[in-house]
């Protein structure tokens, strides 16, 4: 589950690559995994995305 | 054409939660019909601090919306809020996240207590100050206009606390000066008034309580030319902050001449 | 340190008379603690037009007390008063004495009714106005919030008619926003509200009801500090100024979120 | 009278005369001789006063 | 059911031009759905004083609509206005054809200065208040809130003078709560608020002024249910009357207990 | 002399956790310059609720100045309040001791939470109600005009909520009407509106809003004359009842005549 | 003239004929005629009324 | 303890004795010992007080 969607994910995947895929710029949104927040931005290319994980990619929005 | 104003007048800035901050006037990025006009508002009302929400990127749009294309967090103060959340753990998420974006660890705390009027859960907007304060946070919490709950989340740790004029969006203005006069007079945090600020003069009497500053968003976004409002809520905010140092002059139920009464000619 | 007001957001400047001026905020030169205080105070404010009184010269005091000793008549535009006057006649004297100074033509006429409330008398302000219009001088008529007056003073041939937002030395501030709106929607020639404005949220708010200026005296003068009284109302007016041509936003009973509904976390 | 209170003038006074008797400059003042506004400040000299003429000497005051 | 007011709590009655009064609130007749409305919510209003206009009888209707058909001259005092009018000779004009009906020489004169206001024209009141009065006529009559007028009014010889609360049918209550305040402080003449009282509350917030009575037609009878807004408004205009003389409760900024602070149990 | 109000003209009678009560009117019994006093006052109000606090018995004095030597508990229905807990363990051990007097089970619930304001605390007033509601307690909650805190005592099992209209012995009146109407319009157990009333015409426009009742001590106590005021205040409270359910006519920014336009007569 | 309109009448006609003509109670109304009150109702049997003569004829109506 | 002072009493005092000793009428007050409601007034008479017992007699006054 990304973003509360279902998505077919290439095996092996990892975050880096879902948010390569999607055309995102890492820098300008924050990833919590499995309700794990990522804070660290330089792992996102080796943690491993797996069946059934639920991954929200979210960004700053206009708002008061 | 310009004109200088000496804002050397009002000689302390605002300060909260250890950081100075360069106007009292506190703007929202919600609502505007483009991101220029957003652009062009904000820099018309002087604000250094801007609300952002967080949301989850739409995977479905090519064209990216985020906010940071547009708005440079070098020039602005990104106060991230936790709008739509209605619980605390809810709004402890939100603010976590916001924080992972590596800006700053401020918060603008809210937990909504019911989607008509937005009104603020006070049991759970406590809890969630609590608990990010004691992680570091900078809370800065949304709040009614009451007293105890005021001082309870000075209590828990907020760095400022943000009492309503009326609800979110309505435009209705001061609705309780009696209300925001008290919690400033009590408090000892910053107290910022946020939402129901619609049009100038609104946000002058709100300053002339004496409160420390103002957070806006649609009072401005929605009016029919955003620019020249949000100048004359710049204005405003700064004319009622002076206008409350400078000291009202009395009110009289009877007149007083402006001219001398002696010297009038004779018959 | 200072900043930029882009006074160019209001493209059309205040005319009366034919003649333009510079700021829609005019100021008495009345009970201030020393001339030293006033002078800073107009300075201040931005103003262009000052209020003079016409009274006898002081023969028992060496020391003379006249206004332009201190006041550059080439800096400000002089608008002499009829202070005091009870009656057309006396009004229409004072009028006269005041043109013969050899500045302007014009008068802020003024026939009072009642020494405790200093409200006007319209029945001779209107005689004096028609009097006056017909031998070329610019009236600019100090009356109560009444339109049907209002109404007479401009067929009598007054440049700008003055309603009150309370009375004189009060700082009451507008008793009745309905009769100065419905005055402004009624008459051709400007309104300048004149008396009564206590604070800048008091100027903020007349200049929304979309009047073209205010007049004030003892609202800076009797404020604790007023040379930032001052500009705390020039700010104001100019801020209510821009907040009635901006459009302000709709009142609604019910909150409207500024931040999205849309694009939440899951559970 | 010059101002509401009675005064002794030197025998064919003039206007110019007493506000110069008084200090008083004449481009800072207008003066009103028996109820007429005397415009021109150039007759001041001139104009004599007598017996029982009433003379007010006014000027611009702080007023609001 | 029913219960007993003890009206004896106010002891002076209404006295007007020498003729005492039951009622503080007088009704107009205009604009019910029928007469038996009108004649249900002027019995539920206690009213003794209707009012009634001078107009043409329609010679082409078979049904005449004359209001002597429906109320009852020896239980109601009759008092003709001259709505309409809009000059002192015209008003004169209708006074001594409602005379000439032979009921009473009373008259609530009205002189309009503008059909979309239905503001007084001063002048012209003035003028036909000075005529009728000397004819004899006991002469209320209907003016603004200003202070000069009501002072003119009395000095021309009306036996009561009636400011509005706000524009006749607008049902925008007291706009204006200082000048009723200051007219009621100056006059001798009974005061009467006359126009724009629109609920209960605004009967009851004028009577706290302590003015002498309360005449008003639109605000029964558009109501949706004329008959109980009627009964409402009875008890307002008694409980207004009745809490003047009481003298309020000062107001304090502070809270006061209630129950006693002694006498609380121990851990 | 006296007169019949038809009390008929409201059909349905205020019903409160299952029982009817005959006044929407209640009132305190504190601070009364005698007890004879209070009992006339009590008497003139129309009240059937009467509050009384619990405290100690002063063994120190041979006169005992228990309340019930005044006040027959059979003609009234005595509600015992908490007033002086600043916690829900207090409140609720003075709520037992007031059951255990026999009179009934009803407890007016206060949780102060601060000495100078009298302001609630909500979250000890939301957990002694659901104690005392599971107890078996009719529970009215004194609480503030927070809709939120509103909604969450009615959950709690509260038989009615009393939001104040502003701080108890103040005066200042209803100080935030549309709170007032919102908290009515979204709760289904009654609201009566309690503290800050200071005179009659406070009283009418609270009930304008549509709230069930009104509880109040001071206004009425604290008045010059307390009978009068009583009176006036029982007036008020029927009044206010009455207009809300009559529906008052629509606001208007014009003027809307009275008498008719046709039929005026020719020159 | 009656009431604005133009009426014809018969010759000699009064006041108090023209009433009952329209069958209005005279006790009812007020009528003026040609600007002139008539406050006596006895006389409106003998008040001729003439060519171009204008009456009106007026009562109470609701009004506030 | 009664009512915050001490108190000293009879041995085998009870409540009912100690209220007839204040000259207090049982029907009108409420009384509480050692934090415990004693809500059957018949028990008054037997119910013992012990040193170092807390008794609270309340009542009702004027309260808004």
């Amino acid at each position: 589950m990304v973003n509360g969607a279902p998505r077919q994910l290439a095996p092996r995947s990892t975050v880096g690559a879902l948010l390569g895929t999607l055309g995102i710029d890492p820098r300008l949104v924050v990833v919590e995994h499995n309700r794990t927040i990522l804070r660290d931005r330089d792992r996102y290319g080796t943690l491993p995305l797996n069946d059934g994980d639920v991954v929200e990619i979210v960004h700053f929005v206009g708002g008061g | 054409m310009g004109m200088l104003i000496e804002t050397a007048l009002d000689v302390a800035p605002l300060t909260i939660g250890g950081r100075e901050f360069r106007s009292r006037l506190m703007v929202g990025t919600g609502k505007y019909a483009s991101n220029a006009d957003m652009m062009s508002a904000i820099d018309a009302s002087g604000a250094e601090v801007v609300t952002v929400a967080v949301r989850r990127v739409d995977l479905s749009r090519a064209n990216d919306e985020g906010i940071l294309h547009h708005l440079d967090p070098d020039h602005f103060f990104l106060l991230a809020n936790t709008a739509g959340c209605y619980n605390a753990e809810d709004a402890i998420r939100y603010a976590r996240l916001a924080q992972a974006a590596g800006f700053n660890e401020w918060v603008k705390l809210e937990v909504i207590g019911d989607a008509e009027t937005l009104l603020p859960d006070t049991a759970g907007l406590l809890e969630a100050t609590r608990v990010l304060a004691d992680e570091g946070f900078k809370v800065m919490a949304y709040t009614n206009d009451d007293l105890i709950t005021a001082l309870r989340l000075e209590d828990a740790g907020a760095v400022a606390v943000m009492p309503l004029a009326s609800p979110i969006g309505s435009g209705l203005g001061m609705l309780n000066p009696y209300a925001i006069r008290t919690i400033k007079s009590r408090l000892g945090v910053p107290v910022i008034v946020d939402a129901g600020v619609g049009t100038a003069s609104d946000a002058c009497v709100v300053m002339e309580q004496g409160v420390d500053g103002i957070l806006m968003n649609t009072g401005i976004a929605a009016a029919s030319d955003p620019v020249r409002m949000a100048t004359a809520m710049r204005q405003a905010v700064e004319s009622g902050r002076l206008a409350f140092l400078a000291g009202r002059m009395p009110r009289r139920e009877t007149a007083v001449p402006s001219s001398p009464l002696t010297g009038m000619l004779g018959e």
